[in-house]
């Protein structure tokens, strides 16, 4: 059994490392990217890293609980993106 | 027992198969030209690099025998993020393009352009 | 293990620190009522971050609970051994307080944007100081 | 435990990053993208904290609503800064 | 002592209770009855107070009924419940002038925001918690804010907001920083506690223990930070810059309001901070004189610079303005003395500006609407004797030379003070900067009686002069008690012991028994 | 200009480095992140859920809730005043806007107004959720308000603001369901009080269980599930007044031209 533990610990640490690295990339556009259209990319990207990071550290830790905050992330994961295609496409956001 | 472990082993998997798409995608988006081959990039880490891996923790909290008062919790937790995340990545992604294309400077570097014909006719 | 926690943690708090530094510095030097809004918003969060780092503990071994009692305890000494492995409760507290009534005064001031937008013609705060000037001295 | 302490140190440093180039960027719209991804960074920060309560207040006020705002004001308003 | 735990929450009642009255009757004449009479009882309710502390010396009172470090308790000494009365006064007076004076489809909104600025000023007034003093600092902020902006449709106005805004939520911030620290380095957010604690760091104290770690550089950093934002609060002059606008563009009763109310926190936080929390007998002494002498230094700059500016106005509000920042400096140097006859001279202080500014402000609100803000515009008031009476009573009092209102008896107090503080210099500031002040005033008074152009005043003006008669009859009243009473004297020089009394707070409070 | 620039910038850099030293040589967190926590939180921790000490509890699973509401109970309640505050400042700013009903409206594609049909009740579901237990599990009435109140920011943006209004979400009524959930609130704070005038026991303002000197409390049980007396009915409140607040400065702030000109027509006389 706790091989098995071992086993899931160390594929969660591999798996969070190499999402850290991505998130260093995504800085990297964000701080390069041409257009806006691109820094958005980018802050979706990073969204969608929180809800894994969210999930693999609960499971990590052991700490069900204070996973409750990923289901709130991905309610709106798309909130930037439609503030700011309204921004663009329209004369009001009321609209 | 036995089962148990094959299942976590498979959760495990798909974990890792995530961490491999996430790599891919945000290979992409350092490397790709042009706004819309960095969101195809994109959605490719969202969908194999966020919703595969929630479903892995999903399977690998539910089964794991160290979690079991509330393993379930965090189960279902990742299942609905999940379906949310499958639901809301394409729209969100949709609105980006459309509006991306609405924009004059993008669209200029277009080697061909099929939704021309299509926006001279609204416009009309 | 948990030295390593806390070098890193030293570098962590001088950097929230430093972006405080940073949002205070765009407050006072952006001339954009929007820019100094946002610089607002990055502020207010540093310093509610730094308050929660300092609520943070190391245990010697294993990582500290939320202070969140995952089920009814029925004994003191369950009690007890939640008391010793979770983080400061209080600060917690505290920040919650403290980033709703930032969030108000936020919204706030953007109300006073629009309608500082409507007398001036733009959010620029150094058109409407020129103008102060030149009323001071007729 | 090094696994908490690396995320902290990556988003601390992603953070310090992002918040200098909202401070400078002239365009407000790219400013309030880069506080967004400031917000998302501060999110994980006090999730690993171990703040949950915090987190959910956070969220949802740094990645929905003080965007709309800046973005309704800015529609209203001027988007460059001069 | 129930009393004052249901003060705040009466006052959020009743500032809630005016809007859903509004939304549902629809009828103004109701609501400005109403608004009178829940204005009234707060007056009650604290001249209540202040006779509980008179007979029983500091009361606390516990909420939610935890033990002090554990739950937030409010203590009340004789200064803050003095306060509390000036306070609940002038908001009475200024919803009864804001009849006459606002828009009645809107005046609702005023009284609403009046009351929370209140409920927040009594909340700093009677707290004995370091967040809790944050929490009412931004209820207090923020209602001023929206105050300075009610007259929206003026541009200067909202200029004036926006400066106010976003600097003053800086300020505030800055004082979450130093609770934060203080929290941080001593382990309890209670007054009492932290001043226990400053002073003997190994006491061992039920529910919060000993302190964390080395108390000295922290509490350096959060005494630096609190005398910022306190000097931002009062307007002390290289923090003057919001105050001009503010005071120039909002409506009258909202100035008269900042002036009695929300500006003397600044003074209060000092005093309850560095007289009582960090007060004598602490570690780090050496840095505690150290900053007594910088922000003594920084007031005597102020109030002598911002009485040579007094001079040169020529905007009646701008006038008061200045005016009010020299007062306040100079309630801020007695209450930095450390000398009880000092404290107890800067609260007086505070009282009488109140006074002082209301009885001008009120009364140059009628030449205001009739003409105009400039000076000369002050010649209409001559058709109105109450009217020019009580501004020559209020600058009077300001000036501090005669004998019969209380503003002579404060400015005695303030340079017995410095006398016994052994700051000679102090008491030079005190007489120069009153003697500029007075050349202001005297130039207001003259522009009444200057032959001119009279545009005589076409409204009623009977509220206003209740208003003025009302004020006219407390400044006297107060002067005549300080002159003829030694036992009222007494009473007051006492609240500078009660303010530097540590012991009794701190035993009283934490109910320790030594 | 930039004279003024390079004075703000080296003396912030004194301030960070003042207050990083606090921190390093108080000995709080930079150099050792403590091994235990202050003896008041582990106050606030040992007391929260207690029943073996019946009169300092509040019954509550989430310390961080407790705290709020119970322990620190007038901070929460001034907090809730400051929001209320923002939200009449707000009303001043804008004072006489009215909606107007069929201007022109189109909002985002189609397949963006497909999944946000199914999403805007999940996202009220779960608010509701958060504010029901969040004396139990993280959450609290702020956090559901605030999570909540992202709905109206979605609807305005994907499908306009006239779906609002459709929804029958008027300023007005918003305004008033503002100041009655807050006296809701304030009431709930001093009914303890207010009952023991009654029956001639001893009570304080904003008391939730029994307390030393005071007999009565709020229900602490509903069957088997712990109710936290007064926490649960204040988190459901402050949803209410979080949400309806939230809402309101949402649509004044994302009226269109036509309905903002409405504001300006009445001419006010100032001083």
């Amino acid at each position: 059994m706790s091989f098995l533990k071992s086993i899931v610990a160390t594929t969660v640490e591999i798996v969070t490392v190499i999402y850290l690295i991505t998130a260093i990339i995504y800085l990297f556009r964000i701080v390069r990217g041409p257009t806006i259209f691109d820094r958005i990319l980018a802050v979706d990207a990073l969204n969608y890293n929180l809800t894994v990071f969210m999930a693999l550290l609960a499971l990590y830790l052991e700490i069900p609980m204070i996973a409750l905050g990923m289901i709130v992330v991905s309610l709106w994961l798309y909130a930037l993106d439609i503030y700011v295609s309204k921004y663009i496409e329209f004369k009001e956001i009321g609209e | 027992m036995n089962m148990v472990n094959l299942i976590i082993i498979l959760g495990l998997v798909m974990i890792t198969i995530g961490a491999f798409f996430e790599a891919i995608g945000a290979l992409g988006v350092l490397r790709l030209k042009g706004f819309f081959n960095r969101i195809h990039a994109v959605t490719t880490s969202a969908i194999g690099g966020a919703a595969l891996p929630l479903l892995g923790v999903a399977l690998v909290s539910a089964f794991a025998p160290w979690m079991i008062p509330q393993g379930y919790y965090l189960a279902g937790i990742c299942l609905t993020a999940t379906i949310l995340i499958l639901l809301l990545a394409p729209a969100g992604a949709h609105a980006l393009a459309r509006s991306a294309y609405l924009c004059k400077n993008i669209r200029k570097k277009f080697i061909y352009d099929d939704l021309v014909e299509h926006l001279k006719e609204r416009r009309r | 293990m948990s030295e390593i926690l806390q070098a890193i943690f030293t570098i962590v708090v001088t950097i929230f620190i430093t972006n405080m530094g940073i949002a205070l510095y765009g407050v006072f030097s952006r001339p954009s009522l929007i820019k100094k809004t946002i610089s607002l918003v990055l502020f207010t969060d540093s310093i509610n971050i730094i308050a929660i780092s300092i609520g943070f503990r190391v245990l010697e071994e294993g990582y500290p609970k939320p202070p969140i009692l995952p089920k009814i305890p029925e004994t003191p000494a369950e009690l007890e051994y939640f008391v010793q492995v979770s983080v400061d409760p209080l600060l917690q507290a505290l920040v919650l307080t403290a980033i709703v009534i930032g969030f108000a005064i936020n919204m706030f001031i953007i109300g006073l944007v629009k309608i500082y937008y409507r007398h001036y013609g733009t959010t620029d705060i150094r058109v409407s100081l020129e103008e102060g000037k030149h009323e001071k001295n007729n | 435990m090094f696994l908490p302490a690396i995320i902290l140190l990556i988003f601390a440093f992603l953070s310090i990053v992002v918040t200098y180039l909202a401070i400078v960027e002239r365009d407000m719209l790219v400013a309030a993208i880069f506080m967004a991804f400031q917000g998302v960074c501060y999110a994980i920060i006090y999730y690993v904290l171990m703040a949950p309560d915090v987190t959910l207040a956070y969220i949802p006020i740094s990645s929905g609503l003080t965007p709309i705002l800046i973005l309704i004001v800015l529609k209203k308003t001027e988007r460059v800064e001069r | 002592m129930i009393i004052i735990g249901l003060l705040p929450i009466y006052l959020l009642i009743s500032a809630t209770l005016i809007v859903l009255l509004k939304l549902i009757l629809k009828k103004e004449v109701i609501v400005d009855l109403i608004a009178i009479i829940l204005g009234f009882i707060s007056l009650v309710a604290t001249f209540y107070t202040m006779f509980l502390t008179m007979k029983h010396g500091i009361i606390i009172y516990r909420f939610g009924g935890f033990p002090p470090p554990l739950g937030i308790v409010y203590v009340v000494d004789k200064v803050s419940a003095v306060l509390s009365m000036l306070v609940s006064f002038s908001l009475i007076i200024a919803i009864v002038y804001s009849i006459w004076i606002l828009l009645p489809k809107w005046r609702y909104l005023f009284y609403s925001l009046a009351f929370l600025l209140i409920a927040g000023v009594i909340g700093c007034l009677y707290t004995g918690d370091i967040f809790n003093f944050f929490v009412s600092l931004e209820l207090l902020a923020i209602s001023s804010y929206a105050l300075t902006a009610f007259y929206r449709g003026s541009s200067k106005a909202i200029r004036a907001a926006v400066i106010y805004a976003i600097t003053g939520s800086i300020a505030t911030s800055l004082y979450l920083l130093a609770s934060f620290l203080i929290y941080a380095s001593y382990g309890t957010l209670n007054m009492a506690d932290v001043a226990l604690k400053a002073r003997d760091p190994g006491y061992i104290v039920a529910f919060s223990g000993k302190v964390y770690g080395d108390v000295a550089l922290p509490t350096i950093i959060a005494m630096i930070l609190i005398l910022w934002t306190m000097l931002f609060k009062s307007g002390i002059i290289p923090n003057h810059f919001w105050l001009l606008d503010v005071y120039s563009e909002s409506p009258t009763p909202a100035v008269a309001l900042f002036t009695s109310t929300a500006d003397m926190i600044g003074v209060y936080g000092i005093s309850r901070f560095f007289l009582t929390v960090f007060g004598e007998g602490i570690l780090i002494e050496y840095f505690r004189s150290l900053l007594f002498n910088v922000a003594l230094l920084i007031a005597s700059v102020s109030a002598l610079a911002s009485a040579l500016l007094v001079v040169t106005q020529t905007n009646i509000r701008r006038l008061i303005a200045y005016s009010t920042i020299s007062q306040l400096s100079l309630a801020f140097m007695g209450a930095l003395t450390g000398v009880p006859e000092g404290i107890s001279g800067a609260m007086l202080h505070l009282i009488t500006n109140g006074l002082g500014d209301m009885l001008m402000l009120y009364s140059a609100g009628i030449a205001i609407i009739s003409c105009g803000k400039d000076l000369s515009c002050l010649s209409t008031l001559r058709s109105n004797i109450i009217a020019y009476t009580a501004f020559v009573i209020g600058s009077l009092n300001l000036f501090g030379i005669f004998p019969l209102l209380p503003g002579f008896w404060s400015k005695a107090l303030l340079t017995l003070g410095f006398l016994k503080a052994g700051l000679f210099w102090g008491i030079i500031v005190v007489l120069v900067s009153s003697g500029l002040c007075a050349a202001g005033y005297f130039k207001a008074i003259g522009a009444i009686f200057k032959l001119k152009r009279n545009p005589f005043i076409t409204i009623s003006t009977t509220i206003p002069a209740i208003v003025l008669a009302t004020l006219m009859f407390f400044a006297l009243t107060l002067g005549i008690l300080m002159t003829l009473n030694g036992y009222f004297r007494e009473f007051v020089i006492q609240w500078g012991y009660d303010m530097i009394d540590y012991k009794r707070y701190i035993v009283i409070t934490l109910n320790l028994t030594i | 200009m930039k004279k003024k620039d390079i004075v703000i910038a080296v003396s912030l850099a004194i301030m960070v480095i003042a207050i990083s030293s606090a921190l390093y040589a108080g000995g709080i967190i930079i150099i050792t992140p403590p091994y235990k926590v202050r003896d008041l939180a582990k106050n606030f921790l040992r007391y929260s859920y207690n029943p073996w000490n019946g009169k300092l509890t509040s019954y509550a699973l989430n310390v961080v809730s407790a705290i709020i509401w119970d322990y620190r109970g007038l901070d929460t309640v001034l907090e809730t005043a400051v929001l209320y505050s923002a939200v009449i400042g707000i009303t001043v700013l804008f004072r006489g806007i009215v909606e107007i009903r069929g201007l022109k409206h189109r909002g985002l594609s189609l397949l963006v107004k497909m999944p946000s049909r199914i999403v805007i009740p999940l996202i009220i579901a779960v608010g509701i959720s958060l504010a029901v237990h969040g004396h139990l599990t993280p959450g609290g009435g702020f956090q559901a308000g605030a999570v909540a109140t992202v709905t109206p920011a979605l609807i305005i943006t994907i499908f306009s603001i006239e779906a609002l209004y459709v929804l029958k979400l008027r300023i007005q009524k918003l305004f008033l369901m503002r100041t009655i959930a807050f006296i809701g609130i304030l009431m709930i704070s001093i009914s303890l009080f207010l009952y023991s005038l009654m029956s001639l026991t001893n009570a304080y303002v904003l008391q939730n269980m029994i307390r030393e000197h005071s007999n009565i409390s709020m229900p602490h049980w509903f069957i088997d599930v712990p109710l936290a007396g007064s926490v649960f009915l204040y988190n459901i409140l402050e949803f209410f007044t979080v949400f309806a607040g939230l809402t309101y400065v949402f649509i004044v702030y994302s009226m269109r031209r036509k309905e903002v000109e409405n504001m300006w027509e009445e001419v006010e006389t100032y001083e």
